[in-house]
């Protein structure tokens, strides 16, 4: 780099926020891009990437909704989190 | 009677100077804010008390075999590392230190030969600081970690919230012509790449800052992770008033429409897609998005879940108590007391602020060109602070619109900052440190 | 101006040339079938993206600062080099790199530090790599790992099922020869330590093969590393068609006799009685087997379960972690892409089609002499694969006869062939490496 | 090692192959012994490796078949494990 | 044939020798007592294996690369190891070692090259202690660990027993005494570095003896290494008898009040008191007691929980891990077997009933003359082997009143024991090592 | 040091033992300090403080003494750490 500091310092500006907005904006295009793409030709059909979450996060759909097991299940988990310390 | 009189010459107390009081106060301050005030605590904590040992009189700790030698100022030693460098002893040792560090090859080793054969080691302080932050290494595996926890869903649910990023990132550069402009007033003395360094702290980006810092100006290390973890945890102070100012009521009270359900497959592929434009356009940005895309990448494939959970705890956990030690190793009184920390300190908050305000801004140019609604709070998340800015966005917009939900829609902005801040990261290395 | 021609001098496209656009698409598709394929993803996700980063043209990941310097080609630098090198320089910049590596400690030092001086650093997978693997670390402790997930049980229940173990292992020495013949011929370029490298690839055991690699034939590690783990995940698919062929469907009937029960003191015993093996027979295989003993022991004996826990998960998910980026460093196109690389990927191929078949049929032969019932399809366990090649065996036992588990009793000549490949591993540093 | 590659090749083979087999068959050996020697000598009596092994697994034989409280069990785990993610 | 006669002559039989046959027997012992016997098996099983290892015959893997070409003793090699350091080549290649170690910057790293470009390589436990140990890292990291599992609400409710834990130091000093005495009378050999390095083996610390055997006397550190956790697992043996000898029915029966509440800012509060006190007075104990302090105050500021549940876990483990494999290293036939071993043995475990017993007439002195009552059996939980030795007072005060209940009173003096030792490290590493 | 080696013992001993005591009898001084100054001018209230710990160690207070639903955390418990093995 050429010059005093000062000029050092705005061409340092210059390129810099310009690089940084130009390769934003390629990111938008191609992440748009990218979406588009996946949602044309590998959709995933809603279902399956329901279960693809689930069997990732480990959950299950089944209803838990007996009161007295959510609190068993609760005061469960409490206790558990409780004896980690 | 001479063995009191070395552990008594051998104690803190003798050997205590005023620098060194005054930075462990400084470290007792740091940890104050960060256990009672909340302020960054899990890298203050490491950070504050780093800086105590650093400081401790007699001990070393911050300093290398030679620079311990070169302390103690053995006569008959200091002879014999002049003879090696080739220069005359003084009585100012700093010059010793100087010809040391521009000695070549031989003599380099020769003298620290010399000093671990008088008995004298690395401090601690200094050898973390040498694994973890000289080499690179724990920066780029934090950012691999800060990869792993990162959901970029709202990000690809709309992704022109990355121009916010982009325009946030102005703080960093607006603060690079800071420095050299109290440099040529001649207030400060910044190199440009001290300036670069010191820009960064912009980016409100802890693991970015230190490892710019440790490639651009190593000796201003410690006043930029101080200044960038501070100011991220006064996010909450220093934003609010600058959003009011610059938007409408009627502004902070637009609601954004619901963000679109982001595929599995564009979570996967987004890394990629950032990856792939790396390496085309800023090989210099390569390391630190690199990892952080590996980071994204193993939390989403969903296949490596035993390595992504490893990387978003054990490991980031593990890095993040050696860097901060080491950090805490830039403490030491004589390169930290100096009129440039107080220069860092106050561009620091600059930036800041130029970059909250360019978000708010380019968000409000945003709202009034595009079709769909943009609420301009969101903006001022671009300047990262994950995700402390994006929650301020929320409140603010709470306060004006109690229906108004901000939170997911400024961790758009807010994770783009990330990515904005690695890349004007990339940019200055390429441009200020070849 | 200057420095836009700077900044696109020094970006990607600019720079990237055939082979480094090549194999970023290798690493995508290792990517790709680690993810959607389930190819042995732990390895294979960070390999391919290592494998990307290390082409990342321009970045220099994968190089040292020398290398770096002498990419970077600086005439002024260049000359330095050659001068402290003693050669001429030349227009072909490999001949400096010969030289360097030939030098002397004192050439080999200046020139590196010429190199820092200049500005130059080693890159993050290169010092990841020296780190790991070069000092033979991460394989180690991935092999402790996995030792400590290890149960020998059914190997000490049914303990003549170590045989199947050595005879699988016969595919590592027809490779070797296989390696050689091909040199022999003229079709490719082997030594003596690279066909023994290759020949490991047949161990089917992705941290031995690393090791042995990393000893003998480094430059070939990326291909010996990426070739076991894809033929491991192929295992599914290259063993059944061998084992059908050499089986009759009788012999897949066959029912094995319920495993007896093992006692945890034999289990505690078991790893100490194979470590005062290798210690009196094989001291090169030392390192090997005895950090998978010393993690058996550890999970076995039962008072240092927060060990075991830990070498089964934080301490090898870190590794590898670290080991996959470094063998992704080995992808770099101008040592990845030869026509040795092909070489190897068909002999690997071959090697465990071999180390199948010698299964199977030492399996036959002892069904025919032995006393109590053995089904051949165990036999094809024995190249280890752990668990892979026990679950195909039991699952072609399975089609044959419904009634008919074989997982348990695969497992004794699963877990035998890990320890077979290991001593071969120490033999073949024994006799080529000293 | 002497001579051209191949004969080096088939030396690694008979010679690596020869350490292979006599190395696993000594090990066939010594583990027979082993295992013959703990029978005779040291038997660990049925129950108390059953107690060592629980104390080792942390697994408890108490019963509990109460059908609520294993549908409140596995609830919990559930949601445990959906908590973890 | 060849081939036959080169595996033959690198096998282990054919290389044993006695001694370290006997070492692997030590080994072995070892993980028995730890196994079976239950002596500290988190670091016993690892030291044990760990010596074992060190003592594979033709293996090497306790020796650097230099010291693996001197036991091969290929004449050409030697020839040119002893031009480089400028001595005549003798039948005794003990000599060559002494002329290495001895010799300036440039012959060190030519005869490491030469060894390296001869094929010779670093043994792995040799890397592990280098990195581990010598590096002085892992002490300092499991004291973190320790102080971020320690409790010092029992000290702080009662300050007065950081007397006890003084006293018990006297061990410590003793058996320096002890030590030099048997060198001045010609049965032993230490140097005063020696005797310190030895003497803290009563500090019944391991994290300490080890940091402090390995500046002061790094040749005795296996032998140091393995006495004090020996006795520190012997605790219920060695100091019951020493107890009840030292004190009356009635003192055993004395029941103490209970301790008041200690506020969780007293806790925050008092490492850093602790921490002040070292950086004044005694500045060479600053990375022992800084660790320990930074380890405490992550545990109870409540911030940094992450980071202090990684230090109590996958970082403590892994870290012992390596630590106890490379103490094992120090277990190498030709530097343990040595009259000298014995002499730390025997010393050890003076050193032990010495600090045992001076706790207890200290606490027996206190409770004359103070006003609160204090029972003197908790006066041996001075030494620190924390927490045996509190539970050996609580059993002892139980034998004696069934509704004495010391343990809670009993850790007051054991933290304290462990800050006294780490005090008495750093007063010998400033006086002996400096 | 100077002198033979059992006077540069004693003298290690005599410095190091003095320094020990010294060190421990400040800390003494000081924490008892600290205690009386906190206690003094930063009292914690009782309340707020065990609110502090409970949050700290993820406890709460809530009573979960249903017979019942301790049996089933106990068992949900035992099961989770079998699993986890
Ligand atoms: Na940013
Ligand atoms: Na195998
Ligand atoms: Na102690």
């Amino acid at each position: 780099m050429q010059g005093d500091i000062v000029s050092q310092g705005v061409e340092l500006m210059l390129f810099g926020m310009g690089t940084v907005v130009v390769f934003l904006a390629l990111l938008v295009v191609s992440t748009t891009a990218m979406s588009r793409f996946i949602a044309r030709y590998f959709p995933e059909s809603e279902a399956p990437a329901l279960a693809a979450l689930e069997r990732l996060h480990g959950q299950q759909s089944e209803p838990s909704d007996d009161p007295n097991l959510v609190a068993a299940i609760s005061a469960a988990i409490h206790q558990y989190r409780a004896k980690k310390h | 009677m001479d063995n009191l009189l070395q552990l008594w010459s051998t104690s803190g107390l003798a050997q205590m100077g005023l620098g060194q009081a005054f930075m462990i106060l400084i470290g007792l301050l740091l940890l104050f804010l960060a256990i009672r005030k909340g302020f960054e605590p899990l890298l203050l904590v490491p950070i504050g008390f780093g800086g105590i040992l650093a400081n401790i009189p007699g001990a070393g700790l911050a300093y290398s075999a030679v620079e311990n030698a070169v302390h103690a100022a053995d006569p008959a030693l200091m002879a014999e590392f002049a003879r090696t460098l080739g220069v005359t002893v003084t009585d100012n040792m700093k010059d010793l230190l100087v010809a040391y560090s521009a000695s070549g090859t031989g003599a380099h080793l020769t003298v620290q030969q010399l000093a671990l054969d008088a008995g004298y080691a690395n401090g601690m302080l200094y050898n973390f600081y040498t694994v973890a932050i000289a080499s690179g290494v724990a920066p780029l595996v934090i950012f691999m970690g800060v990869g792993a926890m990162t959901d970029f869903g709202p990000l690809l649910a709309n992704p022109k919230t990355l121009f916010l990023g982009a325009a946030a990132q102005f703080g960093i550069f607006a603060t690079v012509l800071g420095a050299v402009g109290l440099t040529s007033m001649g207030w400060m003395d910044f190199s440009i790449a001290d300036a670069a360094a010191i820009g960064i702290i912009g980016g409100a980006d802890g693991p970015t800052a230190i490892y710019v810092s440790s490639i651009l100006a190593p000796d201003l290390l410690g006043a930029i992770a101080v200044a960038a973890y501070s100011y991220m945890a006064l996010v909450p102070m220093i934003q609010p008033p600058i959003m009011r100012a610059l938007t409408t009521e009627e502004e902070r009270k637009i609601e954004m429409v619901q963000l679109r359900h982001v595929s599995q497959r564009e979570k996967i592929i987004f890394p990629l897609v950032l990856l792939i434009l790396v390496a085309l356009l800023l090989p210099d940005a390569a390391p630190l998005l690199g990892m952080f895309c590996f980071g994204n990448l193993m939390k989403e494939c969903g296949v490596v879940d035993r390595l992504s959970d490893t990387a978003q705890n054990a490991l980031i956990n593990i890095t993040t108590i050696f860097l901060g030690l080491s950090v805490g190793s830039k403490l030491v009184a004589d390169k930290f007391l100096d009129v440039n920390t107080l220069g860092i300190l106050g561009l620091g908050i600059i930036a800041f602020g130029i970059g909250t305000a360019c978000g708010v801004l380019i968000a409000k140019l945003m709202n009034r060109f595009g079709s769909t609604p943009l609420n301009p709070l969101i903006g001022s998340a671009g300047v990262s602070a994950v995700p402390m800015a994006a929650r301020v966005s929320n409140k603010i917009g709470l306060e004006a619109n109690p229906h108004n939900f901000l939170l997911m829609h400024a961790m758009g902005p807010n994770v783009a900052g990330v990515i904005g801040s690695a890349v004007a990261a990339g940019v200055m290395i390429s441009l200020v440190g070849g």
